[in-house]
């Protein structure tokens, strides 16, 4: 009974897909949206219920294989499904998430011709990242993982006749890619040296494999599981855009904004967090994977911070902010505090969303305006988008009593107790960020909301309030960004809610040691006064008043001052550059250059043609023998027979 | 009584001759052709001292194979000689390059 | 010396003269008259040899047939003896070494003590009623009877090709074919027709 | 198992209709429904061979066995066990879509380029089920004879010039296997294959034959150096004749090594296997490197097939170092498989790719990629199904490409982690040309006015690329009915190729 429920929650928005994409001139519009609505409509309510009965009815896990992809040699590939505690919240979320945006996106696409298309899309999203969260072996993950940056790819290209928007999915794809050839290594090794895919049977596996060592270069053994770690992260990497590999994400912006919310804030981006903390049982046995994680985890959540700043494309904030918030779960990962990291996961999804949704009621307002510059002065004009992207903002800051408080306040914590190697600058850096996320949030808030409106009198004029079906979605999501951290922060943190779906040494257990200090969630809100991440907050916020609203002159002084740091964050430290201008025209250059000395000028020039080139030069040296005089021929022929006559009377009669 | 090697020398001598004529008129067919003759006539001598000191028949016979063939290969020479002679007007070996590579 | 001695001597001593002449001499006709003294002497040598039947034959054959082919086919043509023989002082040494060459290797093999020719004896002494014709007719057609009758292949097939060779249409020459001749209709030669008779007219 | 020999008819049916064709058919129309009727008759026929398949055993199947020259000892010898079953169905599968594809594209000489292409297949097909070497050899260079003519007289501009390279540089690979076949014929007595496996040879004796072997299966495969005749060719080919050189004939190379190579000459395999990893990572990398700067769209697809046929030789030889390995021989048979399911996999998505170029090359008459640019705006359907052939080129999960290079990545990974790490660039490479190709090629707006007037794909196209479509996603989403008729006879491969010849050498000599 409970497989049916399983395998409908996957096929649901599968079929709705199909139906969305194959049929949809035989469907029509409403067709396609209701197929994909319903699918996915269906699958959340499912979730839900799975979540209910993992909550409140104990539910045992399951793990069992659908079919068997493929038997060789002795390894067996399936597909099926893992449902334990770690998924069930995982498939919630993410149905949840992707059925808000299905909804919203009925107004947001309304004009679009693509109309049955993006239906089709986010529905098979939704399918993809079930396929991703629900794997119970690593094949699977990774064709869930494949598939979601598939239908990212598909979702970034959407508008397909900018040209912005298909470089951009083009490059989102290749970086994922990179992750991808990490991740598929890691697999790999995964299965070299635990000799099958299955989850139960590796993590069974862990410990025995722990003390194996493999010697990638030679002579320099190095661990079986950091190697593995380091790989599958490599892909995590990719795919939640941490540092070098987050380029992608900002740019996939170009996408709809439905889809940024929903693949880009919410759900796939976190794919790799998920990934890491389904992977604990792996993780927790290489100190050195772990210390990698949580410096890229540091640096990201600091660095990408920063550059959050400077931008002017509401969008591209929040991207950013994204990957700096990304940077925090990843952090909580490193100290091992996974179930830090999925709690974080959880509310960000839901406030991102919230915060992407109601950037595209704004955007949508103002005619597909995505510069802040432009903005200014919405908040009468929308209070429903103002309050509800406030409250996310809030939620984003950490403000404490909102989701992000806890989790994000968890997270600092956790890498303020953490004994890994440089946990302590680790701290630092983070407590450090909360201050630029407040700064960048309300900067957004303020520039958006606040103050004069800066966009023309024809669009201002036009401008009101987004019909029911975005401002719905809205809503739902502004409540959960409020609620759902006081909720589970305590089952989820402190009550061992995972049970053995993630696995922790008990000398990392930071959670554990954080809950000695856990009086519920009100206790927890008053402690904020305490908390020194607190007044990070706070002074983000102020300093963001003082520079948009009070004194809007300010930052363009401190940007002339600071040019130099400017303009580096403006460059976003030029990480594009260095990609397109090293790697990617490098890679093209190598090819050309193999193609034009290798392909044709050694091989086919040096090689094949000249081989006949070579005979044809020596067959015309060689044919001026042939005068075609009949005499010399004949001369020819007595003189080698006389020769040879000669040589043999010689030999013969002389006996030489 | 003539002993056998001096036919032999003889017909040595005849054969080298006729090689060098070949070598002399390199330009002119009809003496190349009457060296070829010579030639043949100094090894049908042979084969007529060495049947009748070995006193077989058979050496003759094959003498007078050669002379059919020899007689054949003259008709056609000369016959290609004139076809060649009249299509270019000259039967200088010089001009006949058709061969050349 | 003996009497056959100085017949194979005075015999060789022309033979090799002409032979000489016939490779140096600038005119073809002289060198196919002086080939056909080299033919004349060679079948005097196989008389000597008791080769009666093929002396006449190369006579015949020979001097009959082939050197007059040769001198018509000289006599035909119309050739530029002066051009044919530029170069032939340039050759002479290269023709001279080589032949020189090819007869001491000859001499060596045949003359050296390898070759043993001193084992052959005396040839047989024949009877007087010896035909060598007919030995040689007798070996021709019971040994040799296929290789002689491939040899009249052989000459038939030089014929046909000479004459095909050295054939020329020559579109304006009168001849009668009999076969077109014979095969005559009266419709081809005679046409009657049908005239309406007329009324003399008045001038006449 | 029926009494019918239908290997025979799969080899023969095609052929001789293909020669009817020839002489004897005036009619166009006529033509074309006949070559029609013949290969999906024969495809039926090929249908059940799979049907009559039994999986267990790895004994060759449906066998023929005849005296063919009783006096050199050569027989008409045919039969197929699991490796060659699948190469067969799809030359038989490529071969009806062929038909159709091209049903309007030729204009001239009609009769003769639909009976080539019906010789093509028979002897195709004949390659795959020999048990001969004779017979091998005469399907092996019979088979360049229809080619060069689909080539050479259907062919673009410069199609002398490309026939004339991919003639030679084929023929020059075969004279050195058909000097390693006399030679083992004169050392063996018998031109039976199989025979040649259990027969003893020397260390030397089998590195010359192995070396010999390379070179012709190298140049078909094909492997760097020797592979610059297929851009060449693909070029100037008509598509029906890229599709075939693609899907089908680079697969006679992978098949010798699995028939030829690994089993007869297993010592001088396993001596030399580093050279053939060695340059199938450098097809795999270099030939990636390559295929992102090239700007005609069949020369890429031309260069990602060289880098795609890389990994089948990469998982082929991969065995020999997972053999050193000492940690057992697991993996050895997901490498070889592996191969396969990539030479399958590779069959049917650059035939695909092939026959979207042609699809665009008939409507615009031009294989550039700068020519095209927002074909997705006139040809959606069209776009749709070039953009799933894409992915599975770049290997996504889900679509056969993933298969094949996945099993491989593994398997080498096992011989050794850097064979994986280079490999596995392709993940990289190859979502980056291809889709680099697509994005210029398919996205964008429209880029100039040709492309505005082009037309969606027609019930004709729509059903050969869908029919590509669905074996494309059907053996990526289940790949074990295809892995698992090869099962049995890749055993039996692994323990032949695995198997020193040496030893045996030594006994008999003691």
């Amino acid at each position: 009974m409970i497989e049916t429920v399983y395998l409908s929650i996957v096929i649901a928005p599968l079929l709705g897909a199909l139906i969305a994409g194959l049929l949809h001139r035989q469907v029509g519009r409403r067709g396609a949206q209701w197929a994909a609505l319903l699918g996915v409509g269906l699958s959340c309510v499912l979730s839900f219920y799975v979540l209910y009965r993992f909550v409140f009815l104990d539910q045992p896990d399951f793990n069992g294989n659908v079919y068997t992809w493929m038997a060789v040699d002795g390894y067996g590939f399936y597909v099926g499904f893992l449902v334990d505690h770690l998924t069930a919240l995982m498939i919630a979320v993410v149905t949840f998430v992707s059925l808000m945006v299905h909804i919203y996106t009925i107004a947001y696409m309304a004009d679009d011709p693509g109309y049955q298309r993006f239906f089709s899309y986010i529905a098979l999203f939704t399918f993809s990242m079930l396929m991703l969260v629900m794997a119970n072996n690593f094949l699977q993950l990774f064709f869930g993982w494949e598939a979601v940056g598939l239908v990212s790819y598909l979702l970034i290209g959407f508008w397909y006749k900018r040209p912005t928007a298909i470089a951009a999915n083009l490059k989102a794809f290749i970086v994922n890619r990179v992750g991808d050839f990490g991740f598929l290594l890691g697999i790999a090794a995964v299965l070299a040296y635990f000799g099958t895919l299955s989850y139960a049977e590796v993590f069974a596996g862990a410990p025995i494999v722990a003390g194996e060592t493999m010697e990638i270069i030679p002579g320099r053994p190095s661990g079986v599981i950091t190697v593995i770690c380091l790989l599958l992260f490599v892909g995590a990497m990719a795919k939640s855009a941490q540092i070098p590999l987050h380029v992608w994400l900002p740019d996939s912006m170009e996408g709809p904004t439905p889809i940024s919310a929903l693949i880009h804030a919410a759900t796939m981006v976190t794919a790799g967090i998920f990934m890491v903390a389904r992977m604990s049982p792996l993780f927790e046995f290489s100190e050195t994977a772990r210390v990698v994680v949580l410096v890229i985890g540091a640096m990201t959540a600091s660095f990408m911070g920063l550059v959050g700043i400077v931008q002017n494309d509401i969008k591209r904030v929040i991207a950013y902010s994204t990957i700096s918030q990304l940077g925090y779960m990843t952090v909580a990962l490193g100290a091992s505090a996974y179930a830090g990291a999925i709690f974080h996961l959880v509310t960000h999804a839901f406030f991102k969303a919230l915060l992407f949704l109601a950037a595209g009621s704004v955007i949508i307002a103002l005619h597909h305006e995505q510069d802040m510059r432009k903005m200014g002065g919405l908040r009468k004009l929308m209070p429903v988008t103002y309050w509800t992207f406030l409250i996310g903002a809030l939620a984003l800051i950490g403000f404490p009593g909102l989701s992000g408080y806890f989790s994000k306040d968890a997270i600092i914590e956790a890498a303020h107790l953490s004994n890994q190697h440089y946990s302590n600058a680790v701290y630092w850096t983070i407590l450090s960020s909360v201050f630029v996320t407040a700064l960048y949030t309300f900067r957004m808030v303020f520039m958006t909301f606040h103050g004069e409106p800066r966009m023309d009198d024809k669009i201002l004029s036009h401008v009101r309030e987004s019909p029911a079906v975005i401002t719905v979605p809205l809503l739902m999501l502004a409540i959960l960004s409020v609620i759902v951290g006081a909720i589970v922060a305590g089952p989820l943190l402190f009550e061992r809610w995972f049970g053995d779906s993630i696995f922790v040494l008990a000398q990392n257990d930071v959670l554990t040691q954080m809950g000695l200090g856990w009086h519920g969630p009100l206790a927890f809100v008053l402690h904020a006064i305490r908390n020194p991440a607190f007044y990070f907050m706070l002074a983000g916020v102020f300093t963001a008043w003082v520079f948009y609203i009070w004194k809007p002159e300010l930052p363009g002084v401190i940007a002339k001052r600071l040019s130099l740091f400017y303009r580096i964050l403006v460059n976003k430290y030029g990480f594009d550059e260095l990609y397109q201008n090293v790697i990617v025209r490098g890679s093209v250059g190598l090819g050309r250059f193999a193609w034009r000395y290798g392909d044709q000028a050694l091989i086919d020039d040096g090689l094949v043609n000249g081989a006949a080139r070579v005979v044809k030069q020596a067959s015309a040296s060689v044919r001026r023998i042939q005068t075609g005089y009949l005499f010399q021929y004949a001369f020819a022929m007595i003189l080698g027979l006389v020769a040879l006559l000669s040589v043999f009377v010689v030999w013969q009669v002389y006996g030489v | 009584m003539v002993p056998l090697s001096h036919f032999l020398i003889l017909n040595a001598i005849l054969f080298s001759l006729s090689m060098a004529g070949i070598f002399l008129n390199r330009k002119n067919v009809i003496i190349l052709l009457m060296a070829i003759e010579l030639m043949l006539l100094a090894v049908n001598m042979n084969f007529i001292a060495f049947s009748r000191y070995l006193d077989d028949p058979a050496g003759q016979v094959f003498v007078f194979f050669v002379l059919t063939v020899a007689a054949a290969e003259a008709a056609i020479g000369l016959a290609i000689l004139v076809v060649v002679f009249r299509s270019r007007r000259t039967i200088n070996v010089a001009e006949l390059d058709e061969l050349r590579g | 010396m003996t009497f056959e001695q100085i017949i194979f001597y005075w015999f060789a001593a022309v033979l090799t003269a002409s032979a000489v002449t016939v490779i140096t001499v600038r005119n073809p006709v002289h060198a196919a008259l002086f080939l056909v003294l080299c033919f004349f002497t060679s079948a005097g040598l196989w008389l000597l040899l008791e080769a009666e039947f093929l002396a006449l034959t190369l006579v015949l054959v020979y001097v009959g047939a082939v050197m007059v082919l040769f001198l018509f086919v000289v006599m035909m043509l119309d050739i530029n003896v002066e051009q044919l023989k530029q170069g032939f002082v340039r050759y002479l040494p290269v023709g001279a070494l080589v032949a020189v060459v090819v007869m001491i290797e000859l001499l060596v093999v045949v003359a050296g003590p390898n070759f043993g020719v001193e084992r052959f004896g005396p040839p047989v002494k024949h009877d007087a009623d010896y035909s060598n014709t007919a030995e040689l007719g007798y070996t021709l057609y019971t040994d040799y009877v296929y290789p002689f009758e491939i040899a009249g292949v052989i000459l038939l097939v030089a014929i046909i090709a000479a004459i095909l060779l050295t054939l020329r249409k020559r579109p304006k020459t009168r001849y009668q074919n009999p076969s077109e001749q014979v095969q005559v209709r009266k419709e081809d030669r005679l046409r009657i027709i049908k005239m309406d008779s007329e009324p003399p007219t008045e001038g006449r | 198992m029926s009494q019918l020999p239908i290997l025979s008819i799969v080899i023969w049916l095609p052929a001789l209709v293909g020669v009817l064709l020839i002489v004897a058919v005036r009619s166009r129309q006529t033509a074309r429904w006949l070559a029609l009727l013949t290969s999906l008759v024969t495809f039926g026929v090929s249908l059940q061979l799979y049907a009559g398949f039994d999986t267990s055993t790895a004994a060759m199947q449906f066998v023929e066995h005849r005296s063919w020259i009783p006096g050199l000892n050569i027989n008409y010898a045919l039969g197929i066990d699991g490796i060659a079953l699948p190469l067969i169905l799809l030359t038989t599968f490529i071969s009806v879509l062929v038909f159709i594809s091209g049903w309007s594209v030729i204009q001239s000489r009609v009769q003769q380029y639909l009976g080539a292409f019906l010789i093509l297949q028979g002897f195709m097909s004949g390659v795959f089920a020999a048990l001969d070497g004779v017979l091998f050899y005469v399907f092996f260079e019979g088979m360049l004879v229809p080619m060069f003519l689909i080539i050479g007289i259907w062919g673009g501009p410069n199609r002398v010039y490309a026939t004339l390279k991919f003639f030679l540089y084929t023929f020059f690979g075969s004279v050195f296997t058909l000097i390693a076949l006399v030679y083992l014929y004169f050392s063996s007595g018998t031109w039976v294959i199989a025979e040649w496996y259990v027969m003893p040879l020397s260390l030397t004796e089998q590195t010359w034959i192995f070396l010999a072997l390379l070179v012709a299966f190298a140049v078909k495969v094909p492997m760097w150096p020797v592979h610059t005749w297929l851009p060449d060719a693909h070029v100037e080919a008509p598509t029906g004749g890229s599709v075939v050189l693609a899907a089908v004939m680079l697969k006679v190379g992978g098949y010798g090594f699995l028939r030829f190579s690994l089993p007869i000459t297993p010592d001088a395999s396993s001596e030399l296997a580093w050279l053939v990893i060695g340059l199938s990572l450098v097809a795999v990398v270099y030939i990636g490197f390559v295929a992102l700067a090239q700007d005609d769209l069949k020369k890429l697809i031309a260069y990602s097939s060289i880098a795609h046929m890389g990994f089948v030789t990469l998982g082929t030889f991969a065995i020999y170092m997972i053999a050193r390995q000492n940690s057992g021989m697991q993996g050895a048979v997901l490498g070889l498989e592996g191969a396969m399911v990539q030479m399958i996999s590779h069959g049917l998505i650059s035939g695909a790719l092939f026959l979207c170029v042609g699809v665009l090359y008939d409507r615009m008459h031009s294989r550039m990629i700068s020519d095209y640019g927002g074909v997705v705006n006139t040809m959606p359907w069209f776009a749709a199904l070039l953009v799933l052939f894409a992915m599975a080129n770049a290997g996504l999960p889900g679509t056969s490409g993933f298969v094949g290079e996945f099993m491989v990545i593994m398997a080498s990974f096992k011989a050794n982690v850097w064979y994986a790490v280079l490999a596995a660039t392709t993940l990289v490479l190859g979502a980056a040309y291809t889709l680099w190709m697509v994005k210029r090629v398919v996205f964008g707006d429209v880029g100039n006015e040709r492309v505005a007037t082009l037309t969606d794909i027609n019930g004709r196209e729509a059903l050969v690329l869908g029919s590509l479509a669905v074996g494309v996603v059907l053996l990526g989403v289940w790949p074990d009915p295809l892995v698992e008729v090869m099962h049995a006879s890749v055993d039996q491969l692994l323990n032949q190729a695995t198997q020193s010849k040496l030893a045996v050498t030594i006994v008999q000599g003691g």
